[in-house]
């Protein structure tokens, strides 16, 4: 295999004659061609109003109200955050819904925010939500730029200082949404240790377990995007969430098939051929 | 490594300050938090110049000769306007986050689905198989537990979603069971560290 | 008694953390000596890799973690590379993350010089040569390893100098059939299932991976599996040279130990609590 | 202009990079000195990154400038933070990355901090585990009977008390069984999900449909 694609230049072993002969070159691109497709009708025919399929309600949405009530209620910060945040991640595409839902309850009840960033980049645009958020509200003098922090990219240097403010501000209510990795526990059981109420939300499947252990409510894998679109309402998001649930129905009846061949017509599995192709 | 007496003391200082956040937040950690955040950002400048800038400018501009790559920089520095000028300017970094944004996603669309085919194609087993049966099935319970917009209303499918989610538990479970033995071997370097190099000369075994 | 475990429930975190101290730390001074089994599906099959070379084979390695995982993986990697240097194999290794650069860079030299005092040739640049991180493109690696790798290790020698990289112009499935990364995280094996798929990657891991991992060693994208400590520990006793990671094997038995009995007598001071209402 | 002008240069990148990674002939594009095409690209693409050099040291001084100008809590070790991390990095800058005292420094204070920061999770997962692992409904009694077999079998006296040797390959079997089925297929399906976000994403940064990233 690999020979080929050194000695390409001497002889060139194209599929259909110019595409790299590396296996799942067509079938990954047809694949995200396919879901392309599905998104654009998704999205635009959310964006035109017309019909689109309902969005299950995913438990653990009406949590933000509460752990923000509650923090009003005591006179304590609310603490988000999210480690692995960068542009043009779709983690942090959702996370933004999140924030940009949180901040409107946070400035309509007169509640601190608190926002810690590990991307300086990503600094700019929370800076940007949160004020439009106080914006909306009608008392853009609350917004304070200072309590959305950016911290540090280094892992461990990020999380101890999140540790530190944690300890030192006490928020009752935090949001740890997105992408983490072992700083997830640091974080968590230093909120669970202050008794904050903790709603989490990742795809980071190693990390779910941990979440689980320490907060009191968990969105879990995809459910953090289809929170996204329930809290946003955001036409986009919506489309978009809904298109994927098209296309996994397809790969689930595509899988199920293409077992089913391999266990009764072997050789003749033409999904497999395909997804290997 | 040759350490010195001074340097373990310091080290040994440091790691102590971490340890008494289990009691309580206190001054010793805050300083010691303080310490690192600074030493992190100050390192990543250094690194940025000795791992990434010179060593490339050697390579790129004087051995090849390829001088233009350093047209590219002003366009990186575009990223400033982002923080700086009071939202003013912000949109001039479109520039250089949409090229590279663009060319990332390129390689995405080509290559990304590529590890993702091959787990599917491995998940179609022969059904003979007892394990391929079973890990069929769980992986089809899991699916129907994230189906959003199909089936809400059917039975079928919130049964089998309901036992995805108890498989999801097992998952997590093992996780977490097995988690533990890694974050123990963390603590365990460090109190080699403590015993072994700090407190064992001290006390002159 | 009955009255301890009712109120166990309510224990304060930080009793738990002195017991916890207590029974890790007790062990390491006073080794206990427990016994180690070595799993057959994904330790085994590392060690058969380098146990089947022939000498004078290349294998790549990669340092993929930090400071923090240093418990875990420097002993994986003490023990691989102690075991490649006894087979006569050439090693290359590359960092995709910088500390761990810094880490190896001081390891494999000891590795090397306790190999040679075994008996072994581990003369650097012939028998094994450290890149070190380099901040490279990976995808660059492939074609030109010179160029990529800015012509200089980790300990600043030329590749010109370096008899070894005469061999290792480019990191193709020619050069070498089969390498094995150190991860901790992102990045880590990712980055070669991806580009180095036509090779036969190995892993070891941190154990908080091994779960994630489980999915990529079934579909055979990578064919082995060192897990944690453990898998050190595994791989020390096949090797036949206990290290480290076996003498640290007692803490972990008595620390799971505590971790169950806890959780035991939580329950049980739950139920008591529930039956009293 | 604001818009169009960075969005249509992102198409042209993605379809030169796809078609560098997707086209044989293209991806096999060697210039006179050895250097492929696409890797030039890639490299101009890196030498656009230097040029964002310092912004997160610059940013970092902004956050702590702010704290001591409004002289919040703690504003003292704002200002210890801002002298230690550009002497650092500066002495870095001159005296390079193998400097002894750049180096030692990084060695005594930085690794150690990350490494004990890291290892309180030690701690951190024995409280969590006695917190969560209650059997209050069956979904935490299911990870919690899964997470004991797991953690018996990972250590020695699991080994004891029930050998690999009998029934079923011991603790040690049954781990590596879960881990190997159920684990690996739920792993899976979790991540075909996260897989299908992401593409959904790409898919609207490239249509142009998402655009917060621009801050527009």
């Amino acid at each position: 295999m690999s020979e080929i694609l050194f000695l390409a230049a001497e002889a060139p072993q194209y599929k259909f004659g110019f595409v790299v002969d590396q296996p799942n070159a067509v079938s990954a691109c047809l694949f995200y061609l396919c879901m392309g497709i599905l998104v654009w009708v998704g999205v635009s025919r959310a964006r035109a109003g017309l019909p689109l399929p309902e969005i299950k309600r995913i438990p653990g949405l009406e949590a933000f109200d509460e752990a923000v009530g509650r923090a009003t209620e005591m006179g304590r910060p609310v603490h988000m955050t999210n480690y692995d945040e960068g542009i043009g991640y779709e983690d942090t595409f959702a996370y933004w819904s999140y924030m940009a839902y949180v901040a409107k309850l946070c400035a309509q009840y007169d509640t601190r925010l608190i926002v810690t960033d590990s991307s300086y980049l990503c600094n700019a645009v929370h800076q940007d939500i949160v004020r439009q958020a106080y914006l909306e509200a009608g008392r853009p003098d609350a917004f304070n730029p200072d309590d959305i922090r950016y911290i540090s990219g280094t892992q461990f240097a990020w999380a101890m200082n999140i540790n530190g403010i944690i300890a030192r501000e006490k928020p009752a209510a935090q949001f740890l949404i997105g992408y983490f990795y072992a700083e997830a526990l640091l974080i968590a059981e230093a909120g669970a240790l202050i008794e904050s109420i903790q709603v989490a939300a990742t795809i980071a499947t190693t990390q779910i377990p941990f979440f689980i252990a320490t907060c009191d409510y968990v969105m879990i894998g995809e459910e953090m995007y289809a929170g996204a679109a329930w809290l946003s309402r955001d036409p986009i998001i919506t489309g978009s969430v809904v298109s994927q649930d098209i296309f996994r129905i397809v790969i689930f009846v595509a899988v199920i098939l293409g077992a089913l061949l391999e266990t009764f017509a072997p050789g003749h599995n033409f999904i497999k051929t395909f997804c290997n192709f | 490594m040759g350490w010195t007496r001074l340097e373990i003391w310091i080290a040994a200082f440091f790691t102590l300050a971490v340890y008494s956040y289990l009691i309580k937040e206190n001054v010793l950690y805050r300083f010691a938090e303080h310490t690192f955040l600074a030493l992190a950002i100050g390192r990543g400048l250094c690194l940025s110049v000795h791992l990434d800038i010179i060593p490339y400018y050697n390579t790129h501009i004087v051995e090849d000769g390829r001088w233009w790559f350093l047209l590219f920089l002003p366009l990186g520095a575009l990223y400033y306007t982002r923080s700086f000028g009071g939202g003013k300017y912000g949109w001039l970094a479109s520039y250089p986050i949409c090229l590279s944004m663009g060319w990332g996603l390129g390689y995405t669309i080509a290559r990304g689905a590529r590890s993702t085919m091959v787990q599917l194609a491995d998940t179609m087993g022969d059904l003979h198989v007892f394990d391929n049966l079973l890990f069929l099935l769980i992986w089809a319970c899991v699916m129907m537990y994230f189906f959003l917009t199909v089936g809400k209303n059917s039975k079928t499918v919130g049964t089998c979603g309901k036992i995805g989610r108890y498989f999801m538990m097992i998952m997590f479970g093992a996780g977490f069971g097995n988690t533990i033995q890694g974050r123990i071997s963390l603590f365990l370097g460090r109190l080699q560290f403590l015993l072994r190099d700090w407190i064992q000369p001290m006390i002159g075994h | 008694m009955r009255e301890f475990l009712e109120r166990f429930s309510e224990i304060n975190p930080r009793i738990i953390y002195l017991v916890m101290a207590c029974a890790l730390i007790i062990p390491v001074l006073q080794p206990i000596g427990l016994p180690i089994v070595v799993d057959e599906e994904t330790t085994k099959p590392v060690f058969d890799w380098i146990e089947n070379s022939k000498p004078g084979e290349i294998v790549f390695f990669d340092v993929s973690y930090g400071g923090g995982s240093n418990a875990e993986l420097s002993p994986q990697l003490e023990a691989w590379f102690y075991h490649c240097m006894q087979k006569g194999l050439k090693a290359v290794g590359v960092a995709q993350w910088e500390t761990g650069a810094m880490i190896a860079g001081d390891l494999l030299k000891k590795v090397a010089a306790a190999a040679e005092a075994d008996g072994y040739s581990a003369e650097y640049g012939v028998d094994w040569v450290f890149i070190g991180y380099k901040s490279m493109i990976w995808r660059e690696m492939r074609e030109d390893l010179w160029k990529t790798c800015g012509n200089t290790d980790f300990y600043g020698n030329n590749f010109e100098d370096l008899p070894l990289m005469q061999k290792v112009r480019q990191w193709t499935a020619e050069t070498s059939k089969a390498f094995i990364i150190f991860e901790a995280g992102s990045p880590g094996v990712g980055t070669y299932l991806v580009n180095w798929a036509d090779c036969d990657i190995y892993v070891g891991c941190v154990a908080v991976n091994v779960a994630g991992n489980q999915s990529i060693l079934r579909s055979r994208q990578i064919k082995g599996l060192l897990a944690g400590l453990g898998g050190a520990a595994q791989y020390e006793k096949l090797l036949g040279r206990p290290g480290d990671a076996t003498s640290l094997m007692d803490a972990q038995g008595l620390g799971h130990a505590v971790i169950i009995v806890l959780i035991v007598l939580g329950n049980i001071s739950y139920i008591l609590k529930k039956k009293n209402g | 202009m604001k818009r169009e002008v960075p969005y249509i240069l992102m198409l042209i990148m993605i379809v030169l990079r796809f078609a560098f990674e997707w086209i044989g002939p293209l991806d096999a594009w060697v210039l006179a000195d050895g250097m492929k095409v696409r890797s030039l690209i890639s490299w101009a693409m890196t030498w656009m990154g230097f040029g964002a050099f310092g912004l997160g040291i610059v940013n970092f001084t902004r956050v702590h400038y702010g704290n001591i100008r409004h002289r919040r809590e703690h504003w003292m070790f704002s200002a210890y933070t801002i002298v230690l991390a550009w002497a650092y990095g500066i002495y870095g800058v001159i005296k390079g990355n193998n400097d002894p005292l750049f180096s030692t420094i990084f060695r005594v204070v930085s690794e150690p901090l990350d490494a004990t920061m890291f290892s309180l999770l030690a701690f951190f997962i024995a409280s969590a585990a006695y917190r969560a692992f209650r059997v209050k409904n069956l979904e935490s009694t299911v990870m919690m009977v899964v997470a004991f077999l797991v953690m018996v079998a990972n250590v020695p006296f699991g080994e004891m008390i029930w050998s690999s040797q009998s029934w079923l390959g011991g603790f040690s079997g049954i781990r590596t069984w879960i881990l190997a089925t159920p684990t690996a297929a739920v792993s899976r399906a979790i991540s075909i999900g996260a897989f299908l976000g992401g593409v959904a994403n790409t898919w609207r940064v490239v249509l142009g449909i998402e655009r917060r990233h621009l801050a527009h």
